[in-house]
């Protein structure tokens, strides 16, 4: 069983990733750990994120162990600058 | 003005931001203190010449994050007549990026909601802004760890 | 907006107040911030509903006493583009009695100086309000004892 | 020898003693206090005013004790209620 999250990049890390959206295929019961280790592993450019990010599951601010869902979207928050 | 118990409009988008017309939805006959904020592009950080900004978001996002903060600052500041807009896009120098008012029967709530709810975009709206300099070059600005992510930096940008 | 140094403009008198105006004063292209702060006139006073004020004045000490408030902002607090007006005369539900601009590179100073410039406005400015109610009555609403001349009131008015 | 100074009421002062300014002549040498006690002694509606006033001399706050000199204006301030 695995589940398919859509991962989406902003500002820094858009520029860093080359991309702004990017669906990730995961075991079932992954957390948002998990989805950052295996972006990471997949070498440059996804190991130019940070180990751990800020990141928002379905628009909310989420926690690292936050187990995610199929069809989640998962976003990657670089520092806030707004203002 | 009329008499209006409750307004609370956010906006995150494209869009001019028109202050005085922002000013004009919040207030009420039973107000008696009013407050606009506006954060505008300027001309230079940390020293350095700037010609210009641009300001992405995550819109979406951001739109309910502000809907929040709003939210927040009425419940516990006691106004709940607010507007505030938040621009995305380029902008030149001079022109609004951030706008906020608050109308309250006195003075002290107005103020107090006033800095809660800019004070809290600046740590929690997901808003990256890049700025060009005169030099040609741009950066993107330092930014703020969002509360609420348990995220951390070691040895990564 | 423009490069300006330094902006203070002060006014105490029956013209009407444009606070758009006001704010459009005091913008410059190294701000980063400005604040506008209208105080207007409410429908209610301590429960009892209002239906219109008017303010009295020492025009010629008021003048003087706002150029020392606005320049005490200015010096202690590191802005120096401010502009108040404050109204006289009779004035409707719903119209702006007192106007503070304040622009400034960050926002800490702008607020600090608005709140400033109206807390000291409460306690020194020579202006004095009559309140009219639904009732047909009206008074003097009940003031503040300004610093600097030792009056008290033991068993007078 | 004498002064004459130039008084000046304001709002509920102005009320309570029905006219905005009045001409008033002093001792050489005499102070705020010494004209408020001058006024006071002359009966109503003046002893309505306080014992001790706020007031300005010359459009400045100014303290009980201040020596005036011809052709002060000397405004009695009620409690100001600006803003």
């Amino acid at each position: 069983m695995s589940i398919s999250v859509n991962t989406v990049f902003f500002a820094l890390y858009r520029d860093l990733v080359g991309a702004s959206t990017l669906a990730v295929e995961l075991p079932s019961g992954a957390t948002v750990a998990d989805l950052v280790e295996e972006l990471r592993g997949r070498g440059a450019p996804f190991d130019s994120l940070p180990t751990e990010p800020a990141v928002a599951v379905n628009q909310t601010y989420a926690m690292l162990d936050e187990t995610l869902g199929s069809g989640d979207e998962v976003a990657f928050i670089p520092p806030v600058a707004g203002g | 003005m009329a008499d209006r118990s409750s307004i609370i409009h956010c906006h995150v988008g494209p869009e001019e931001i028109d202050s005085t017309k922002l000013l004009s939805r919040v207030g009420s006959d039973e107000d008696g203190a009013a407050i606009l904020f506006i954060g505008v592009v300027r001309n230079h950080a940390d020293g350095r010449p700037v010609s210009g900004m641009r300001y992405d978001s995550y819109v979406e996002m951001s739109q309910h994050e502000l809907k929040s903060i709003a939210a927040e600052a009425a419940e516990r500041l006691g106004t709940d007549r607010l507007a505030v807009e938040h621009r995305t896009g380029e902008l030149q120098i001079g022109e609004i990026s951030v706008a906020i008012a608050v109308s309250s029967p006195h003075r002290a709530e107005s103020f107090d909601a006033t800095r809660y709810i800019i004070e809290e975009i600046k740590k929690r709206l997901p808003v990256w802004k890049k700025e060009y300099y005169e030099d040609g070059t741009d950066s993107w600005v330092e930014g703020t760890l969002p509360p609420g992510t348990g995220a951390r930096f070691k040895g990564s940008p």
